[in-house]
């Protein structure tokens, strides 16, 4: 039997703000991740802990890859810019 | 003129640059550092933002705006960094031909920059901090 | 501060008269001279006044919007005389803890100005002159 | 048979504005008037011809004493500050 193929994967640039840039103790971070894997992924893999509780720490989050928001489904591409976007707090 | 300054905002200098002489009105509206929040005292705010982003939708704030009321000119700052209560974090001013659209358009735009715009928000609080979410309007 | 002045309105200083540390919300509304009225070209407006009633009414418009709203602030002050194009005939500011409370009370505030205030209004034209009165609300 | 008494009258300042103080030429003037006479009495005193034409001449008036609105029904009194008060133009 051959060896696996590797799984393909994909490197992105998270940009961290408010309570989870402090959570994280960066405000940018590079992240790989499985080809194909949607925005929401991002979340687990950088806070596995308070993703697995389920609480929703820090609030719903909405996403944005490329300064522009997307839905939690979009799948991501290597050399993507995405961000977590906590909830606004600006006026 | 940027949209995010971490300069002191101007309310003057953004309500004259939205004259004009076929307008009969312009509202303005100033969101300003409170020194409690329920219930809370507050001794500070800290801003922060996307930069990147910040701009790009409060860009589209303004487009939005001049969508739904065409005839009207609008000009709208959001300030970062730590905020002394009493100071101003966001100035918006719109100009208009009729006054209902001036505080309709005015209203929309402060909603719609409080939903969409990545900006946070840290309570400094006199023993400690908080970072702080819109409720949806 | 008188209600109604001959003076030309700074709209800065009177939004700094309602200025509060409770407060987190600034509405202002400038009420501006515009180049035309229904299609027609204008080049000044002569506001006339009843002085003393007027002083009163303006004062009366204060008071329902503090009975209203009573946590806000507000200042407004009309200018009579001769004004020309883009000048500011009426400015009002209103200061409250929200601001949805900021702008209800602002819009409130100049439509009943304009429906209760002894104020007249001479459009000039190129070629002549017509009082106009104000549609009601 | 006695000469009739001489029906009572009362004497009010009348305040003029806007196209009314234009038509009469001042700002003020003094009138007398039947005792009992309504506030909308003062109307066809000083403007018999457009009263009479009904065409409402310049526009509804509204009409204040002592600085205070009041209805046209309203009974006038002797030293009254009346006001015709047409359309108004203030914002």
């Amino acid at each position: 039997m051959p060896a696996p193929t590797p799984r393909p994967t994909i490197r992105v640039v998270v940009r961290l703000f408010a309570s989870l840039r402090e959570r994280l103790g960066t405000d940018r971070i590079s992240l790989d991740l499985p080809e194909g894997a949607p925005a929401s992924a991002v979340f687990p893999a950088l806070f596995p802990a308070e993703a697995s509780s389920g609480t929703g720490w820090p609030g719903p989050l909405m996403y944005a890859v490329g300064h522009a928001y997307v839905t939690a489904e979009t799948p991501l591409a290597d050399g993507d810019e995405v961000a977590l976007i906590p909830p606004l707090g600006g006026g | 003129m940027p949209f995010v300054t971490r300069e002191p905002l101007d309310l003057a200098r953004i309500s004259r640059e939205v004259e004009s002489p076929a307008h009969g009105a312009v509202c303005t509206f100033a969101g300003v550092v409170r020194d409690h929040d329920s219930g809370q005292p507050v001794v500070a705010l800290e801003y922060e933002c996307y930069p990147e982003m910040a701009e790009r939708e409060m860009g589209r704030v303004r487009d939005d705006v001049l969508a739904r009321w065409p005839g009207c000119r609008i000009a709208l700052v959001h300030r970062v960094g730590r905020l002394l209560v009493g100071e101003v974090s966001v100035a918006i001013a719109v100009g208009s031909p009729h006054r209902a659209e001036a505080f309709e358009a005015c209203r929309h735009a402060i909603d719609t920059l409080k939903a969409t715009v990545p900006i946070w928000k840290k309570e400094i609080h006199p023993d400690g901090a908080a970072w702080k979410g819109n409720r949806p309007a």
